[in-house]
């Protein structure tokens, strides 16, 4: 985010896109009810009628897949009412032009109908959001997960540049990380192009410094993403994986790929703390301790660093993931170190410019620092791009329409989504083993319109079968208006029902984020 | 209590007096099951010792609180009656987890019970009165226990006994029907939902058996127990037929942790069913949120 | 009239620590993170009291722990079996307690000391000494004053400190506190009438001070008059997010569960665990059916009960105007605001 | 019994918990009041963090694959066939070969050192985690 989560409560208009809040992140959400409690208005981009949607005062309730018509068509009524931050756009962006060349150009009509929103409310929502001094933009996987994912998250930036509301308080362009530290992992570079703070691996000076910190020649190409590794099948680039702490099996999209994968590996080794999935298809298994038994930091999606603190010992023979990996680079024939993870912490400040001034002591010492922090005397940093952004000017990337890699046809006539409720997390490995929360939910449910119901016959808490192009589940099917019709919706977290065995692994050329969004399916009731 | 720390028969009433723990489940056996239906079975159970198996005391509409292995803790009604001592009979339908294990327990098995908990029907009322008894489904299994107990202390007025079930496959406690059907003063009339080949009785929700009762409300008394929908429709309709609200008793099932009063979870409005009821008359739930008056539950 | 002592703050500490020899203190410590916590002192050099901040959560969980193991059990062949863990409960003495929070307690003794007596509840609280400290400084969500339980106890502590600047002016109330002053009795000094008389200009002043106006008794007479509109209700429940955070938080919700906690094939705990009545699961049957429509009346037993049930059963409501439900609500919607809702409505 | 602040591990937000210790077992968890984000309330997975923690179903030994089933193993025979299995393949297949997928549930220090030993000591930038999913 490039915001706080707490300014968000002072905004006087939230565009939330994407994001199932109340549920995904209960935090921001509580900031939302706040927000608009006190007046700010609230715009909703979702396809479904979310709980926040119901609360909102514009629901644009597009297609699946269509958030850059609809951003498209709503920056085009920006221009057409003049309320562009025409200031802002010449002193703080470029390439303006293009974009307003492609505006002009954009037939609304169509905009209309790819998005199967009426033209008035998000030209209304358009207005609500240009006119109002403080507006934030907060979205989530909804923008993401798609094949023009990077492109969706260009068009909220754009949307936001036009009007100038970047730059300053209670305004910006908010992502939320879904996962406690997601956003940690990104910043300590276990990514495949970056080391830690984003330094390109492809940089030689990037890579002279940690080649000279780690004592080793570093390799220079970016390696393989996730989905390169896990669907790699039978004969795949990646003969050999060490996995810590991740369950791609129920994760990853189209699930029987990845089990292909894993099984054909010469050497799997697995860092867990529970007998996930993937663990159980392993050569080695080795018992982590859980986030209680350990100290460190995670960072949230407020880029705030804080403190996790070891509550009791690691639990049995676990370890560590920090001790596994040194013992394991020691028996490598590299020799690692560390008297504590706060030692680890000064390594990665003093090769980690945005992590450069924060210590484990200085976070002993307040609620966390967010970053950039560049140095001990550094405050850190509530909302990003406050006088500049970090590459210079915002740069306008005009983008058009993209049709979602699958579409429905008479086979698979329902569009299927995915996404996560409110009392389970991720792939379920530690949720499931909660007794309050798997007593509020222990079950994988299909949501589906009354109207698509009725027409396959379908009654509430029935079990049906759900399939598409690759594959097919068994689930109970819940009816609601929460989806529209032709809409379906289930979450990924439970192993009954594991969705990923069949969405799409289309991804998005730039992020790499598959396409969890839309997909093709059927439902079929169970004789 | 034993040296052990379980509590061995039954020192309940004595412990809970004396400071000894309320929640301490006690071991009874699996004596017999009978197989009611496909859903339904009746356990027999009795206490390790005769004499605390003797000395057991409960009341026709009490519960107990069942433990099975790794399961927890679930109310169930008594379906025994207290005029035949030796064992405590729990008929369970198969409804969740704890049933479910329930059902898979074999004779000699051992489960957990504590109780008896909750306000027994008020039996001293029904002397020299009709009963009637509207049941459906499961909703036999409390009701059981109070028929048998008229039989049993020879009830002074007429037994009219109705009860609905799902189609005649699932007709349960075929036994006691039988016995009910050859007692003089007692009459039983079944219905079903769905008739099946050979069935030539009834056919129709159980209200439909209500106009061939020729009780007179002012000289009876009408119990009734069953999923909510019906207790619904049947509560209505006695009252049209001129029951008082007072002569209209049924019991409720609620989900319960405790039985004791404390946990919460059995809120019903302002009452608690497992001190307050779970029996209780029509004037009692009259005027309260209660889910079996609830036009649309 | 009781006697009434002087204790010099000067001998506070040293006070206290006599007492920790016999005893386990328990009071409210603010931690280097900022937050008050009541915790258990084990040296008191090495903790900063804080007399005067709310802690963030009541004394609740040292008498209805969040979890806590009632049976270890064995099944298999040797039959089914539950025994007792042997846990201690020492005699505590809690110092420093906040008004609301001791009326808290004895509002949990009706439901774990009455009728049922609950073993767990009773063992911890019979060797329990508690010892409050009148509140002069409300915090901004207190409403005590409102639900009478409060900023100064009349009854119900054993002790009561009253902070009167460079002393203490201790009032026994029963005579467990008697006694925790009789035995270090030089600590003490006979209260002269001033201290009395500035004690009740300072519960004056105090009562001036509350910020928040919460009319309780209007929302007592609306709900026992069946006055609140379904639609209140309703829109209560749709804003309700399921976080259970009002029931856990609140010092006198006591809603529990049990469960059973499978370690093995053959052997496991059954554990109780703190519950709200707020929640889905918490009416829902095996099989499904829910006698609680959520959708609809998600808060109104949780609010019934408090403002409505306990009155018409203790004749006054369990609310005890603590405030930290104030502001903590996912959805906004907590107790406080819902009673200002029904008197809002009589407004012109 | 201790209070422990720690971090909730359930998402983004980042809330401030307490997690409260009772003769080395987490047996409650709370909120904090004055952090940030969890200001004196969290959600329903908060109030529960400390369930997850001693669930019978925790690993608690190594487990090495041996006639296609995973059995019990110390931890030096864990690591060696591990460290061992990687080297041989790092040496059939090349670094390239190599895969590491970090976790998005491990600290900061942890996803560093894992990144590390994947560039440094594998000789591969093939590293990733499920940012995206």
């Amino acid at each position: 985010m490039t915001n706080s989560i707490n300014e968000i409560e002072n905004s006087e208009v939230l565009l939330v896109a994407g994001s199932n809040t109340t549920e995904a992140h209960p935090q921001v959400a509580r900031r939302i009810y706040d927000a608009v409690d006190r007046g700010a208005k609230l715009i909703v981009i979702d396809p479904r009628r979310t709980k926040l949607a119901s609360r909102a005062h514009i629901h644009l309730d597009i297609r699946p897949g269509t958030d850059i018509a609809l951003l498209n068509g709503m920056m085009r009524a920006i221009l057409d009412d003049n309320l562009a931050d025409d200031l802002f756009v010449e002193m703080r962006t470029e390439n303006f032009y293009a974009l307003r060349d492609m505006l002009y150009r954009l037939d609304l009509a169509e905009v209309a109908a790819v998005t199967g929103v009426d033209q008035r409310l998000w030209q209304q929502a358009a207005r609500l959001y240009a006119r109002a001094r403080k507006s934030v933009i907060c979205y989530c996987l909804g923008v993401t997960q798609h094949i023009c994912g990077t492109n969706n998250v260009q068009a909220y930036a754009n949307l936001a540049m036009l009007t100038g509301k970047v730059e300053k308080e209670h305004c910006g362009v908010d992502p939320l990380r879904g996962q406690n530290n997601v956003q940690g992992a990104c910043d300590m570079g276990a990514l495949p192009g970056v080391f830690p703070g984003y330094q390109p691996v492809s940089d030689p000076k990037a890579r002279a410094k940690f080649e000279q910190a780690w004592g080793v020649r570093l390799p220079a190409k970016p390696g393989r993403t996730l989905l390169d590794m896990t669907h790699g099948g039978g004969n795949g680039p990646v003969r050999g994986m060490f996995i810590v702490g991740e369950n791609p099996l129920l994760s990853d999209p189209t699930m029987d790929k990845v089990r292909e994968t894993m099984e054909n590996l010469d050497i799997l080794v697995v860092a867990d703390i529970f007998l996930s999935e993937t663990a159980q298809l392993a050569d080695v298994v080795l018992p982590a301790a859980s986030f209680a038994e350990k100290t460190g930091t995670f960072t949230n999606s407020e880029r705030r660093v804080q403190m996790v603190r070891a509550a009791i010992p690691p639990l049995a023979e676990s370890r560590t993931d920090a001790e596994i990996v040194i013992a394991l680079a020691n028996r490598l024939g590299y020799s690692m170190h560390y008297q504590s993870t706060a030692e680890i912490m000064e390594e990665i400040a003093l090769l980690t410019p945005i992590y450069g001034g924060i210590y484990h002591d200085r976070l002993e010492e307040s609620w966390g620092l967010q970053w950039p922090c560049f140095d001990r005397a550094h405050p850190g940093t509530p909302f990003l791009h406050k006088y500049m952004f970090t590459r210079g000017k915002g740069h306008f990337v005009p983008a058009d329409h993209q049709r979602p890699a699958e579409s429905v046809d008479e086979d698979y006539p329902l569009l299927l989504m995915t996404g996560r409720i409110y009392h389970h997390y991720h792939t379920g490995t530690m949720t499931r083993k909660s007794a309050a929360l798997n007593r509020e939910c222990n079950e994988a449910v299909l949501e589906i319109n009354p109207a698509d119901a009725r027409a396959l016959a379908v009654r509430n808490g029935e079990r049906v079968r759900l399939a598409s192009r690759r594959g097919a589940i068994e689930l109970k099917a819940g009816i609601t208006e929460r989806v529209a019709p032709g809409m379906l919706y289930t979450t990924f977290h439970f192993a009954e029902a594991p969705i990923n065995r069949l969405t799409v692994a289309d991804r998005d050329p730039g992020s790499q984020c598959p396409e969890y969004k839309v997909c093709a399916a059927k439902v079929e009731k169970l004789t | 209590m034993s040296d052990c720390g379980c509590r061995k028969g039954n020192e309940q009433a004595e412990n809970d007096k004396n400071g000894g723990n309320s929640y301490l489940p006690w071991p009874a056996r699996i004596e017999a099951i009978s197989e009611e239906n496909s859903q339904i079975k009746t356990f027999v159970l009795a206490f390790s010792g005769d004499k605390r198996q003797q000395d057991y005391r409960y009341l026709p509409g009490q519960f107990l609180m069942v433990s099975v292995p790794h399961c927890g803790e679930a109310p169930i009604s008594i379906s025994s009656t207290p005029t035949r001592p030796g064992s405590v009979h729990l008929s369970v339908r198969r409804a969740g987890l704890l049933t479910n294990a329930m059902h898979g327990l074999a004779v000699g098995d051992t489960v957990g019970l504590r109780g008896p908990y909750g306000r027994p029907f008020p039996l001293e009322t029904f002397r020299g009165k009709d009963l009637l008894f509207v049941a459906g489904g499961i909703g036999l299994a409390p009701l059981r226990s109070v028929i048998n107990h008229a039989l049993d202390s020879e009830h002074d007025g007429r037994i009219e006994i109705l009860y609905g079930s799902r189609s005649p496959e699932d007709i349960a406690f075929k036994a006691d029907i039988a016995t009910w059907e050859a007692t003089p003063k007692v009459s039983c009339r079944l219905t079903v939902d769905v008739a099946s080949p050979g069935w030539e009785g009834e056919v129709g929700v159980v209200t439909r058996l209500l106009p061939q009762v020729d009780l007179d409300p002012k000289t009876s008394v009408a119990l009734v127990c069953g999923p909510p929908l019906m207790i619904r429709f049947v509560m209505a309709e006695l009252s049209r037929m001129g029951y008082s609200d007072e002569r209209i008793i049924t019991t409720m099932e609620r989900h319960m942790k405790c039985g004791l009063g404390a946990c919460g979870h059995c809120h019903m409005d302002d009452r608690l069913v497992c001190v307050d009821g779970p029996v209780f008359s029509l004037a009692e739930l009259r005027g309260r949120d209660v889910v079996e008056l609830r036009d649309k539950p | 009239m009781e006697t009434r002592y002087i204790l010099k703050k000067d001998h506070l500490a040293p006070w206290l620590r006599r007492v920790a020899k016999s005893h386990r203190v328990v009071a409210p410590v603010k931690n280097r993170h900022g937050d008050t916590l009541y915790a258990e002192i084990d040296g008191l050099d090495k903790v900063e009291l804080d007399l005067a901040g709310q802690p963030q959560a009541s004394a609740k969980s040292f008498f209805l722990p969040q979890q806590e193991v009632l049976f270890t059990y064995r099944t298999g062949k040797g039959g089914y079996e539950f025994h007792e863990p042997a846990t201690p409960a020492p005699a505590t003495v809690y110092f420093g307690l906040r008004s609301c929070d001791l009326s808290a307690i004895l509002y949990t003794d009706v439901v774990f000391m009455g009728r049922h007596k609950d073993p767990g509840y009773r063992r911890r609280r019979e060797g329990a000494i508690l010892i409050s400290i009148a509140c002069h400084q409300p915090h901004p969500n207190c409403f005590c004053h409102a639900t009478k339980s409060g900023p100064f106890l009349e009854f119900g502590y054993d002790l009561q400190f009253t902070d009167l600047g460079t002393r203490f002016l201790v009032e026994a109330g029963r005579s467990r506190g008697e006694t925790l002053i009789s035995q270090w009795r030089p600590f003490f000094s006979e209260a002269a009438e001033e201290d009395v008389k500035l004690q009740y200009q300072l519960a004056l002043e105090a009562n001036g001070l509350f910020r928040r106006n919460v009319d309780v008794g209007c929302a007592v007479r609306k709900l026992a008059e069946g006055e609140v509109a379904e639609g209140i209700w309703r829109e209560l429940a749709d804003r309700c997010q399921d976080c259970g955070g009002c029931a856990y938080l609140c010092p006198t919700c006591t809603c529990f569960t049990i469960r059973d906690e499978k370690l093995g094939p053959e052997h496991g705990e059954r554990l109780r665990c703190w519950d709200a009545c707020t929640l889905e699961g918490f009416s829902r049957m095996a099989g499904g059916h829910n006698p609680v429509a959520r959708e609809q009346h998600a808060l109104k037993r949780r609010f019934q009960h408090k403002l409505r049930d306990d009155v018409h059963k203790h004749g006054r409501p369990s609310c005890v105007g603590c405030g930290r439900c104030v502001g903590i609500c996912f959805g906004g919607v907590d107790i406080v605001g819902f009673i200002d809702r029904l008197s809002e409505e009589d407004l012109p | 019994m201790d209070a422990v602040l720690s971090t909730c591990v359930y998402c983004g937000c980042g809330c401030g918990c307490y997690l409260h210790v009772q003769e080395g077992r987490v047996v409650g968890s709370s909120p904090s009041r004055n952090h940030p984000v969890s200001r004196n309330n969290i959600c329903l997975k908060g109030w529960h963090l400390h369930e997850m923690v001693h669930s019978p179903d925790r690993l608690t030994s190594p487990l090495v694959r041996k006639g296609g089933r995973l059995v019990k193993a110390g931890w030096e025979e864990a690591l060696d066939r591990a460290a061992s299995g990687l080297k041989k393949c790092m040496t059939k297949h090349g670094s390239e070969a190599l895969g590491v997928l970090s976790s998005a549930k491990c600290t900061n220090e942890e996803n560093f050192l894992i990144q590390k030993l994947t560039r440094a000591v594998l000789g591969t930038n093939n590293i990733d985690h499920c940012a995206r999913l």
